[in-house]
């Protein structure tokens, strides 16, 4: 992983809410005033952010940067409703802050140049790719995206790459939108087409991660995985947020964290449970 | 020297304390904020040897709590030594080492390695609730807690701050024995021992199965044996146990604590201490006092003794 | 019988109890639920003669938990047994007896007051953090403890259920006391002692001094001790502490408690006995269990012996 | 007290809130659907509420009913937002949901057919009034009131009795609104214009309510006032509200629930601190 991203420390602020725009379901974006991270982060990085002092629960939750405004100095999140911290983000009104600290942890490193990119998204996990398209754009670098769920309604970013030259391809579980069955099922075929050197990138469910690392291994490509573990603190001080990783050449698994190692690791690494 | 505390030897330019555990080895920190604002940085709990800890999942939150069993996931006091140490030279913090151990031997060995300048003081933690051998079981039996508490006397000379475990049944016990093994200050308290369970799958919710219960829920009982072992020796005492605002932290220095440490709140709040220095400054102001020593022990109790009370 | 249980010779059509001293003496429910929905109902604490209890404030709140110091303000025995009894006679429900004393002898004496029919079990108070005499100084000492518990069994013919202390450090030693000393059941825990301190004038904030902390807050330490208590003893554990849900009920079960008593969350939610009965029906059905009891104990834990069991 | 109110039991429901209307610095107006306090609740009664399930804090807050419309089921709050209780309730969207017991304790009791009603309010202890002052009307009673806060900012339902034929007088500590001085002042200063008989009702805080009390007993005049201690539960279980009372007769004084006994008590009784 590039230590570059590590020159910009995280900064800790509390953010106004300058945007919010409800999606389907349980699905909001929402844009915060962070002027730190709008300059620096880069994709894969995220956020440790809380919308209240109360405490229950407590600590801080973790998002992807799905974008950034350097110029208007925000940053923009793409959010599920999963519980309280998620909940209480979504009902933030516009000019109410929010604690913040940010951006942490590795981004994805962009593939060789002669090499296409292949995102594997599941759920909110698309966030991160957002912002990897921009940037692999930015970078003259060709990209391609696939974004699976459970169902049509999970699928709420299918726009986010318009204007960005990355081909989308869609899979849901019942097949009420694009291909019916796993996102996984659907990069094997588009490799079956030998499209050329590619480097896999997966955030999503452990499941399909883990489905993304035994293809890369069993087609012989790279792939980096954003893994998604529970996390406490984003600065490797709680020690709740550990993967076991074994790098090449170590006899056995060791413990890294995921929000300062991570939480983008070279799917070979990970010790999958 | 308005905020100033002297802690056993110890000097501290405030009374604000990061917990072990809680703040990693202090550099994490670096960057994001200035460690010289900080009265002392307390390292994570330091062995022997490096250990890994426990599986995952290793923390879970409870209400307005935090149940963890990281088992001492760490370094190594001679890796802490070698090379985090140089790199916290340059910060006015007292720093203190967490020294841990699976026999009274290891405790004293790490004591001494640890006594070199740039260290502080030691806080030994006999109290972990989260590893199999050392830790509670040493710290909830008084025998084995002056034991322990003598060996690192004796390993070093600088100031030796044992930490007291909340699952005893009168922490002013342990106080006493500790003052007696000559201990110089002591922190109080660490995790109470806790279990969550997932309902669903019937497994506890940690992969260890119990865990250390910190944060804003205990913080009433935290306050009460704080109170109780400041009551129960003349050595100062340090409370620790869901501080998160400047009057939980007055609450601690109200009831008899010297100093106090600030835990699960980093994980939340890395700004927490510009906060609570903040508003210590206009407490003072408000309430017209010259030092924060001042209000150490102002706690006026009501009449008659309570059954909480060290004579309980 | 899919959700019934047995409590030492005490039959319950549910396992849901309404926990002493936040159900008052049950008849203030009246109108507002069917008390006969309920397994059973303890009565606040009783003692030979009326109390009048604590100055105000007795209640403050703290991070989801709740601390008081009521001191057992209480109608008096033969005024429970003369008054409210007859009005609860037509529920079905188990009516259970919370007995207090300032001595031994006033322990066994409002045992024998209260052993007239409509009563269905005693559970004896050796754990209020709130009083001078009696209360937590019996239940922080096993020969006490055996004292109490042996007079008390003497002194009726009633199912004899001891509430335990939390603030102790091994609960199995007072769990096994109990069981040798003929009680029926154990009733797993009670309050834990805490202090909550008004900074800006500097007192408690409870006119007492010290309270006993309930409430969400302390659920991880009463799964974990009720755990324990289960572990070293063969007579059946009722679980209490931060219940307020479905799923805060069946931690206890599943770590191995045969019922549950639901305390401070009868202030928040009257309704919440209703809300949990339809929980277990749905978790019953979805687990595809034919019985509440297969529920109990089936917590799988992790591998080798913990820190925080019972041998620790 | 008249124990008519317990014949009608609280019922504890989930409330939706059907309107809000925010008012002027920390206090807001909000209505809330609960057919048996909009049926049943009199002057003086209250309810238990709360907007979360989230436990910090944990318990339910009493508050006043202000007002009751039977026809829509609905009664109104007048609150004034204070900590984490009140502020919850306030952030409440319509339609959105609160638990709500009630209606709770014994209201004020008319005062016999020849005499005017006197209301001494402070700040949010206006509330009980506005219904007081309806029910009174209804009844052919008279009645008058004084309204006191520190500053104008806290008399926000100065229009309240209008249509009620009841005279208000308002005072402010810092003179910006009405007379200059305590409410009870105004009090006294009515009655120094010898009124004919009266009996005063007293609604604020403690100092207040002792000032209305010593009032009282030195004009010869019955007095009820409606105490505000902390409660925890509202119906005489967690015995966390009691205040000492000593009935005529007795030799000492005993605790009384405020919430089963009260909140209105007669004057003589309460033994003030
Ligand atoms: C690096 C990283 C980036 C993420 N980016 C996004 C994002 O862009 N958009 C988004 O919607 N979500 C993202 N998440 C997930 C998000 O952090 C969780 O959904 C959130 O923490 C849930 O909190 P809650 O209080 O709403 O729900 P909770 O009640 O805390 O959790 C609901 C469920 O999710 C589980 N859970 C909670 N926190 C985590 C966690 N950190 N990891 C795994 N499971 C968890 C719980 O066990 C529970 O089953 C990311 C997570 C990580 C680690
Ligand atoms: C019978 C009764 C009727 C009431 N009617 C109204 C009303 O109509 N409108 C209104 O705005 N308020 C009313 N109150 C007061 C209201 O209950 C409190 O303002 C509320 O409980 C505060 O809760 P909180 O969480 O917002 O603030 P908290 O943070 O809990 O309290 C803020 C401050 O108020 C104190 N406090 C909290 N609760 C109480 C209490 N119950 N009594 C006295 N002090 C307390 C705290 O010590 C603190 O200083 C009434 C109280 C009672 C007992
Ligand atoms: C994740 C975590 C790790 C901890 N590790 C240690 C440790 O290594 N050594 C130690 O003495 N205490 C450790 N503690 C205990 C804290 O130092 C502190 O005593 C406790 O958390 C109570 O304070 P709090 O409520 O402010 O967190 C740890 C606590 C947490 C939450
Ligand atoms: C206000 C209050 C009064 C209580 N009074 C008694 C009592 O009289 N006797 C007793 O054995 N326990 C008493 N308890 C303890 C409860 O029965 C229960 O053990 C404790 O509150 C933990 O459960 P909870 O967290 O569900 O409240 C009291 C608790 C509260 C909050
Ligand atoms: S989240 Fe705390 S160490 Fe990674
Ligand atoms: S509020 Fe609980 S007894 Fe009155």
């Amino acid at each position: 992983m590039p230590a570059s991203s590590t020159h910009r420390p995280p900064v800790n602020r509390d953010v106004p809410l300058v945007r919010r725009q409800a999606l389907e379901g349980p699905y909001v974006l929402l844009t915060f005033r962070h002027p730190e991270v709008a300059a620096g982060a880069r994709a894969g990085q995220f956020v440790m952010i809380k919308a209240n002092t109360v405490s229950d629960p407590i600590l801080r939750r973790p998002f992807s940067v799905m974008r950034v405004d350097p110029s208007e100095g925000a940053f923009t999140l793409f959010l599920k409703i999963v519980g309280p911290g998620s909940h209480a983000l979504a009902e933030l009104r516009t000019g109410e802050e929010a604690g913040c600290l940010g951006p942490l942890g590795q981004p994805f490193t962009a593939p060789p140049e002669d090499q296409e990119a292949v995102f594997v998204a599941g759920g909110y996990g698309i966030a991160p790719f957002v912002l990897f398209g921009e940037e692999l754009g930015r970078a003259g670098r060709r990209a391609r995206a696939f974004y699976g769920g459970r169902t049509a309604a999970d699928l709420q970013l299918c726009d986010a790459f318009d204007g960005l030259g990355v081909p989308l391809v869609c899979a849901t579980d019942d097949g009420s939108f694009g291909h019916r069955g796993r996102v996984t099922e659907a990069v094997a075929a588009h490799l079956d087409t030998r499209p050329g050197p590619v480097t896999l990138y997966g955030c999503g469910p452990d499941a399909m991660l883990h489905a993304v690392a035994r293809l890369a291994e069993r087609r012989g490509v790279p792939a980096q995985v954003s893994v998604d573990p529970w996390m406490g603190c984003g600065l490797g001080t709680c020690l709740g947020c550990v993967v076991p990783i074994r790098r090449p050449g170590e006899a056995r698994p060791k413990y890294h964290c995921a929000c300062t190692e991570g939480p983008v690791f070279d799917a070979r690494d990970v010790v999958w449970p | 020297m308005r905020l100033g505390v002297e802690l056993g030897g110890l000097r501290l330019k405030n009374p604000l304390i990061a917990a072990s555990g809680t703040f990693g080895y202090g550099v994490e920190y670096e960057g994001i904020l200035d460690l010289s604002l900080l009265g002392g940085v307390v390292s994570k709990g330091l062995y022997l040897e490096p250990r890994d800890g426990c599986p995952v999942p290793r923390i879970v939150e409870t209400p307005s709590g935090l149940l963890n069993a990281i088992g001492l996931q760490g370094i190594g006091i001679r890796a802490f030594v070698r090379d985090v140490l140089p790199r916290l030279a340059r910060y006015e913090t007292a720093l203190i080492v967490n020294v841990c151990g699976d026999t009274v031997e290891e405790y004293a060995e790490v004591a001494r390695i640890a006594d070199v300048p740039g260290v502080a003081a030691l806080e030994v933690n006999i109290s972990c609730p989260n590893v199999k051998k050392g830790g509670i079981a040493f710290g909830g039996d008084p025998r084995m807690t002056h034991e322990v508490v003598s060996a690192v006397r004796k390993a070093t000379r600088l100031p030796v701050i044992p930490k007291l475990s909340p699952n005893v049944t009168d922490v002013s016990v342990f106080a006493r024995v500790c003052e007696e093994a000559g201990a110089d200050a002591l922190s109080c308290i660490n995790t109470l021992l806790g279990l969550a369970i997932d309902v669903e799958r019937r497994v506890p919710r940690l992969a260890f199965g119990t865990g250390g219960l910190s944060g804003p829920a205990i913080r009433p009982i935290a306050v009460r044996m704080a109170w109780q072992a400041a009551r129960a020796v003349r050595i100062p005492v340090i409370g620790i146990g869901g501080i998160t605002s400047t009057e939980d932290a007055l609450e601690f220095l109200v009831a008899g604590c010297r100093a106090v440490q600030v835990g699960t709140a980093n994980f939340v709040d890395p700004g927490i201490y510009a906060r609570i220095l903040a508003g210590f400054e206009s407490y003072l102001q408000r309430h017209r006092l010259e030092s924060i020593g001042e209000v150490v022990g102002s706690l006026r109790f009501p009449d008659g003794e309570a059954p909480g009370g060290p004579g309980a």
